[in-house]
């Protein structure tokens, strides 16, 4: 198991290059100097040079980028132009925040998405059915900060029950999961259905009845456990998607996430910020895919016995079956 | 079938819900109610649109407008401007005089206590004028100051760079306040107050900025002025970029204020019950600039005389202030003591007709096509514009890119035509910026024509220098009246700022350029 | 003929003697009577349909210029003269709706096309050759997927300004990763079947493969994801031009449109409720539409 | 009715769909005796696995319909009973193996669980005892009961089919449905599979229904053995009847077809012909159209069931005392040359 998690983490290495390499590429095209953001509007010429040379922004960019990698191998992710304070301060309060939020986001959407999924694959091609699909379909089919908008309207302004944005009272935080959460729930109800029915049709499903098993029974512990393995890998995906891309919740609500950190630095041309963004968002992701492969396993025992055990487990199954 | 009507039925749920709120409310200017006397231990919350980079801009050469609403609550300044006139009143400094053209005396209080207890001497006006002159030389807070130096314990004299009657107004902004060494050495040093300016001896202490989220600032309990009552304890500045998101949180009630707002939206406010609607003129005018630099054809004075005889001003106005104010007819705002009336409403007729004629002279018989630049709010005014100009037979391109690249654009002359406003509240150094032939020079000026004659360059001192406001006010109307017949630049509308405060706030007034002053609130 | 005749029997004869061609029986058919027999993919059929229609008659339909402004009609409610009401320039909404369904559908089709031609190429070739190809491919797509789309579509409005193509080049990046895996992934369900094995036992070459046997065979998950994709990138453009990155500005694409009647959402709600409206209306169309196909394309799904 | 365990009268079971109705099972009637092995033998499509499931009452939900008939069980009409109590009989007095054991058995729970979950369902005992059980029902089937933690692809076809069967027999039902228990397995693990079925089918005394088509295992296993052609019982006998001395056409075809070793024959003989479609089966015999000692008679109605000798009957008119009878032809010669 540990060879197999090394291994995925090694695979890190060439993906936070290849991230880095490609914003390195996109700095070079972006109009807009950075020195000139960091001294504000009525900075002389001469300032502005002696800024670029103390950030090395006049060096060739192969240099400059491998000062910054040299930077990142060793924790240093360099201080942000605007505030001047080290990247890693900053982004990491914001990714807690944004943590937060997606795995809401994604827990509201899976359950309901996954509970949903089965109550239509169960009533397949009845008005249960087209009921579900179009309540799950509304909400992915509204553009985010409409949504967003009209949850603050009703609960903040008209119902005064939740803050209409920021995070002071924990209370910020359900708006925006709700948001997020909702969007999702169409995916994952359409993924359970599909892998429900077609687990249903499975002959083990069969075997449970013969041996007089409840109905409820047969759907929870049986098909469930078969069908939520593809609900698993979309829910990594849900993941992924959300945590980076929560720019437009993160400016309705208010909230102080990376998203927003990053497309708040792109504007301001703080490059040092948008690379340290980047980079742990990548770093995240490919953590996030590697817990999804391990509650694969986990979930399915048929990749048990394959990866984690490898060598130990097929030496004792070799062992003379009994007559 | 069952479908639709279930979408029906819950749209309009929400249309009611939202329609319900809508009622007429009036408008009430800024700085019109009587100052407040009670103190409580309440707290004010305030969302300001973006968050600053550093809180003390004269120490970091920054100018932005959330750091400058901020500092002017934690940091006094030698002097305060009188609204009306554009006239120096007394604050910090009692009285001052003029020993010579460039060197100024001022005469300091003796009972002001700064934050870290220390009094108020002549030598902390020396050290704060020396922050000035060598972290904000590049900009107008340190570009005019030569030195300082105390005569005695409450007396100093501030050298300048230029000779301008009108500089001691400046000291009235917000960037100007007055710190001392000792506090700043508390806070960490220069580098650490921006982060954390508690130095100062102003009508709020700095508290606490948590970063993303809020900037925190109590009543400063022994403040020098006594006839001031900070109504509030406590002060929470929040920063929510969408307006929309701010107005709604002071209909939940998270926040009081919602500060620079788009007047186009806050004016569509003035519909909802539980909130006022301040929307404010702060003496500046809105002006539409050509780019006169050869190779541009905004060049030729024809085309610049045939954008202006199409655009239809009425209109521009009605969606630039939100149908607050009427078209400009001059370079200054009315309510400026050098305002004068160049237009006539005929002069400012649509003439279509015209406008065609004058661009077949120009030898563009089968259209033009020319771009402006602006910020993304700056789009409804350019899309009034270019309906305007397809009328005549200019595709107008609207390019809104981001700050960075805008600043970039703005600075290089990436551009036919830009609308850019001009604030003028006294003959400092830095007025009629655009044909300024230094400003031009430096390639640091954000829009204008990018070109000046000796002549505009001439004027422009002599109004500087010029002791008598009469006679300045001469040179003015003569600088003004060039501009106009040689259409370097049309002024369009009075440059309006709103803010939505809560029903029950009272006393919202304004600190230079228009920000809002958030120590002078109260129920 | 039967040993014994039911109530359900005497329904299907009853039914059978209505039918007057004979019933054929081709997968498309077969698939198309499932589909026939799903009410929502139906309305999400009919539904595009009328879009598509209005997209293309949209000159005729729209009563006004979906430019000319009346600064006497500004701000005005859902009335005879303008059905969905005027903007704060008196330009009457229901047009530039109208025409916003001819903008939003085409750069929709555009994104897709991108989009599938990009990341579905990838996606194939991935899911078709397997092993180190794929882990690259995949490992490529992991990067990009970590680089927000708002970035992408920044730097590219940033360099090449507000425009269609350069909206179309943003979505197209943005969309990448996604859609190579959801291609790669039809791909290695269609790759493990026999007759693929057996063309290859015959010895048919790699890129014969790809297209004459295994993109008809998932073409009809690759349908789905299209039309799927569809209502995405309606929605992400809408996202984008609430960043300010989206269309210059007087496209009437429903996002802009949207975006300008956010600022009176209190007071004149009707400028955004029914640009919201359209917008939701086609995704959801688009949504039922490929949920639709899915069933009937899907094999498992008998 | 003393003697047999289950009695199936006239029963009658349709598929319905839009498209059509397919008669699966038209009105067969079978006794069952205690103790006994009944073979149940028949092309594909012929209604044996409609049969069983019929029994076990898990027909397809809203197309599976049994028109008419009783299934008694001791006594009881199995059709008249509730979910609830049908729930309760499956697993306990009735069970069933299925035929292909590489999906027969829950891939993400372990072998132990799910022999342990038919006992906990049938009998009061804590999960402990109900695993120690497991382990038996393992040892009892021929596995290392040590294996009953791992997941069902660590075992061989062969494997898995013994733990299905551990699975049916975990409550010592009264009557094994086993439905071509050994079909997808290799001859050498086949006869395992039935040797072992047999020893506990003689320890415990369980009544089995085997479903097969291949005649050898019937002959090999069973007491009695019922021919299923279109959905009915076209003969019935003890085995010794059924093969020494078949009667009905369908069934001496079918023995024909059986090639046999000490003959080199060119050709096997085929039934010429195809099995009729379930959905458009005739009023008149169903093997008409194939039969080749038929006449006009066969042609009009449907022929009833002849006692040709005790216990062995058949369904066909030629062992009617009115069968005016064409010329009987020595099955062997005429090849092929049928109506």
């Amino acid at each position: 198991m540990v060879k197999y998690i090394i291994k995925r983490i090694l695979l890190l290495i060439p993906i936070l290059l290849g991230v880095s390499a490609i914003i390195f590429i996109l700095k070079t095209f972006t109009p807009g100097d950075p020195a000139r953001q960091i001294l504000g509007n009525n900075a002389t010429q001469e300032q502005i040079d002696a800024k670029r040379d103390e950030l090395g922004l006049n060096d060739p960019v192969p240099l400059q980028y491998v000062r910054y990698i040299g930077g990142v191998v060793t924790g240093d992710f360099g201080d942000s132009y605007r505030t001047g304070e080290p990247v890693l301060k900053e982004i990491l309060p914001r990714l807690g925040v944004s943590g937060i939020i997606t795995l809401g986001a994604v827990f509201i959407g899976a359950v309901l998405g996954v509970l949903l999924g089965i109550l239509s694959a169960l009533k397949k091609y009845t008005w249960v059915d087209s009921l579900v699909l179009v309540i799950s379909m509304f909400f992915q089919s509204v553009p985010e900060f409409v949504v967003g908008l009209f949850l603050i309207l009703i609960f903040a302004v008209n119902l005064h029950i939740l803050p209409a944005n920021g995070i002071e009272t924990p209370l910020g935080f359900i708006m925006p999961m709700l948001c997020v959460g909702l969007a999702s729930i169409a995916s994952y109800t359409r993924i359970t259905r599909s892998s429900m029915l077609e687990v249903m049709g499975e002959d083990y499903i069969r075997t449970a009845r013969a041996k007089g098993q409840t109905e409820g029974k047969i759907v929870y512990s049986h098909a469930l456990r078969n069908a939520i393995i593809p609900v698993v890998q979309s829910i990594g995906t849900g993941l992924a998607n959300s945590i980076g891309g929560g720019m437009v919740i993160e400016t309705v609500f208010a909230v102080p996430g990376v998203g927003k950190y990053i497309v708040d630095s792109i504007t301001q041309r703080n490059y040092p910020s948008v690379l340290g963004g980047a980079l742990i968002i990548a770093f995240v992701l490919t953590i996030i895919n590697l817990l999804v492969d391990i509650a694969f396993v986990i979930i399915d025992p048929r990749l048990k016995t394959t990866i984690i055990a490898g060598g130990a487990k097929r030496k004792k199954a070799a062992k003379p079956k009994a007559a | 079938m069952k479908l639709r009507k279930l979408a029906a039925i819950l749209l309009s749920a929400v249309m009611v819900v939202s329609m319900a709120s809508v009622a007429s409310a009036d408008i009430i200017g800024a700085d019109v109610d009587a100052p407040n006397t009670t103190k409580t231990d309440e707290t004010l919350v305030v969302t300001l649109a973006s968050e600053p980079s550093t809180l003390w801009g004269a120490a970091a050469g920054q100018v932005e407008n959330e750091a400058e609403i901020i500092i002017a609550a934690t940091q006094d300044t030698l002097v305060k401007s009188d609204k009306a006139t554009g006239e120096a009143l007394p604050n910090l400094a009692t009285e001052w005089e003029w020993l010579d053209a460039t060197h100024c005396q001022f005469k300091l209080r003796d009972d002001v206590v700064m934050n870290d207890g220390a009094p108020l001497t002549a030598d902390d006006v020396v050290f704060t004028a020396n922050v000035w002159k060598e972290y904000s030389a590049n900009n107008d807070t340190g570009r005019y100051i030569a030195g300082a130096e105390a005569v005695d314990e409450h007396t100093v004299v501030i050298e300048f760079t230029t000779e301008c009657p009108d500089l001691v107004n400046m000291m009235s902004w917000s960037n100007f306040g007055i710190v001392n060494e000792s506090g700043v050495e508390a806070a960490g040093g220069i580098e650490a107050c921006a982060k954390n300016p508690i130095m100062g001896c102003g009508r709020y202490i700095f508290k606490e900025w948590v970063s993303g989220q809020s900037v925190t600032l109590e009543r400063n309990e022994n403040y020098w002025d006594l006839d001031y009552a900070g109504y509030f304890k406590t002060i929470v500045v929040k920063f929510t970029n969408d307006p929309a998101a701010r107005e709604m949180a002071i209909e939940s009630g998270d926040s009081q204020v919602a500060a620079d707002m788009p007047v186009i939206q806050a004016t569509a406010y003035q519909g909802s019950p539980n909130v006022n609607v301040v929307i404010y003129d702060f003496g500046q005018v809105t002006h539409l600039w050509y780019n006169m630099t050869e190779g541009h054809p905004t060049a030729d004075q024809k085309v610049r005389q045939a954008i202006e005889k199409a655009i239809n001003y009425e209109a521009l106005a009605m969606v630039g202030t939100g149908g607050s104010a009427t078209q400009a007819l001059g370079y200054l705002s009315p309510s400026s003591p050098y305002y004068h009336e160049l237009y006539t409403l005929e002069e400012r007729a649509l003439d279509i007709e015209g406008a065609k004629a004058l661009l077949a002279e120009a030898g563009y018989e089968n259209g033009l096509e020319l771009t402006i630049l602006g910020l993304q709010d700056s789009v409804p005014t350019y899309t009034v514009i270019q309906e305007n100009l397809r009328a005549i037979g200019i595709t107008l391109n609207i390019n809104t890119p981001d700050t960075a690249s805008f600043v970039g654009d703005a600075f290089g002359g990436n551009y036919d035509l830009i609308v850019v406003g001009e604030w003028i509240p006294n003959r400092n150094p830095s007025a009629y910026v655009f044909v300024s032939e230094g400003q031009i020079a430096s390639g640091f000026v954000i829009g204008g024509p990018k070109v000046t004659t000796p002549e505009l360059e001439a004027l422009r001192q002599q109004i500087i220098t010029e002791p008598d406001n009469a006679t300045a006010n001469g040179y003015m109307e003569e600088l003004e009246t060039i501009m106009k017949n040689d259409t370097i630049t049309t002024n369009l509308y009075p440059e309006l700022k709103a803010a939505v405060i809560a029903k029950d706030l009272k006393g919202f007034g304004t600190i230079e350029r228009g920000f809002m002053d958030i120590t002078t609130l109260y129920k | 003929m039967a040993k014994m005749h039911t109530p359900a029997m005497e329904k299907i004869e009853r039914r059978n003697a209505r039918r007057k061609k004979p019933v054929k029986s081709t997968p498309a058919y077969e698939s198309w009577k499932r589909f026939k027999r799903n009410k929502t993919a139906m309305i999400g059929l009919v539904v595009v349909c009328i879009l598509i229609l209005v997209a293309i008659l949209a000159p005729l339909i729209a009563p006004y210029d979906y430019q000319t402004q009346d600064y006497t009609a500004m701000l005005q409610k859902p009335s005879g003269a303008h059905l969905f009401g005027t903007d704060q320039f008196g330009r009457d909404i229901f047009s530039r709706c109208i025409y916003g369904a001819r903008y939003s559908l085409v750069i929709a089709l555009f994104c897709t096309i991108a989009a599938l031609f990009s990341g579905g190429l990838l996606g194939i070739i991935a899911g078709y050759f397997g092993g180190k190809v794929d882990t690259i491919i995949m490992r490529i797509m992991d990067i990009f997927q970590s680089i927000p789309m708002i970035m992408f579509a920044m730097c590219i409005v940033a360099v090449l300004g507000n425009g269609i193509p350069q909206l179309v080049c943003a979505i197209m990046f943005a969309s990448m990763p996604t859609m190579a895996r959801n291609n790669r992934a039809a791909i290695l369900r269609v790759r493990g079947s026999d007759y693929i094995e057996a063309s290859e036992a015959i010895g048919v070459g790699q890129w014969k493969m790809i297209l004459k046997h295994m993109i008809p065979n998932a073409a009809g998950i690759m349908i789905i994801f299209f039309v799927g994709f569809l209502a995405v990138s309606i929605l992400m453009m809408s996202s984008m031009s609430y960043i300010g990155v989206g269309l210059a500005a007087p496209t009437p694409e429903w996002g802009l449109i949207l975006n300008d009647g956010k600022a009176y959402m209190m007071t004149a709600p009707f400028m955004m409720i029914f640009p919201a409206l359209m917008i939701m209306v086609t995704c959801f169309a688009f949504n039922l539409l490929g949920d639709g196909l899915r069933d009937a394309f899907d094999p498992k799904m008998k | 009715m003393s003697g047999n365990i289950l009695s199936i009268k006239d029963l009658v079971i349709h598929y319905e769909t839009q498209e059509e109705v397919v008669e699966a099972v038209n009105k067969i009637n079978l006794d069952l005796n205690k103790g006994e092995i009944l073979g149940l033998v028949g092309e594909t499509g012929a209604g044996k696995t409609t049969t069983a499931l019929g029994i076990m009452g898990l027909l397809p939900p809203k197309v599976g319909h049994v028109i008419q008939g009783n299934i008694f069980l001791e006594g009881e009409d199995l059709l008249k009973k509730s979910q609830r109590e049908m729930r309760s009989i499956r697993g306990k007095k009735i069970s069933m193996i299925f035929q292909d054991p590489m999906t027969a058995l829950n891939p993400v729970k372990t072998v132990g669980d799910q022999i342990a979950e038919v006992i906990r369902l049938h009998e009061r005992c804590s999960k402990a005892e109900a695993l120690k059980k497991a382990q038996d029902m393992l040892a009892m089937v021929g596995i290392v009961p040590e294996r009953y933690k791992e997941y069902p692809h660590q075992f061989s076809g062969g494997m898995k089919q013994r733990i299905v069967i551990a699975i049916a027999l975990a409550c010592e039902p009264e009557l094994l449905i086993a439905d071509e228990p050994t079909t997808a397995l290799d001859v050498t693990i086949q006869a395992q599979i039935l040797d072992m079925m047999r020893k506990l089918q003689k320890d415990k005394g369980t009544s089995m229904i085997l479903i097969t088509h291949d005649l050898g295992v019937v002959a090999e296993m069973c007491d009695h053995c019922a021919v299923m052609y279109g959905g009915e019982i076209v003969e019935y006998g003890t085995v010794e009847q059924i093969f020494d001395n078949p009667k009905h056409p369908y069934t001496k075809a079918l023995y024909r077809s059986i090639p046999s070793l000490d003959q080199d024959v060119e050709r096997l003989h085929v039934i010429p012909g195809m099995v009729s479609d379930p959905s458009n089966l005739p009023t008149y015999c169903t093997f008409y159209d194939r039969c080749e000692e038929c006449n006009e008679e066969c042609g009009k109605h449907d022929p009833w069931i002849v006692d040709i000798e005790p216990g062995h009957w058949a369904k066909c008119f030629r062992y009617t005392p009115e069968w005016t009878g064409t010329p009987v032809a020595d099955p062997a010669e005429t090849q092929g040359e049928g109506k």
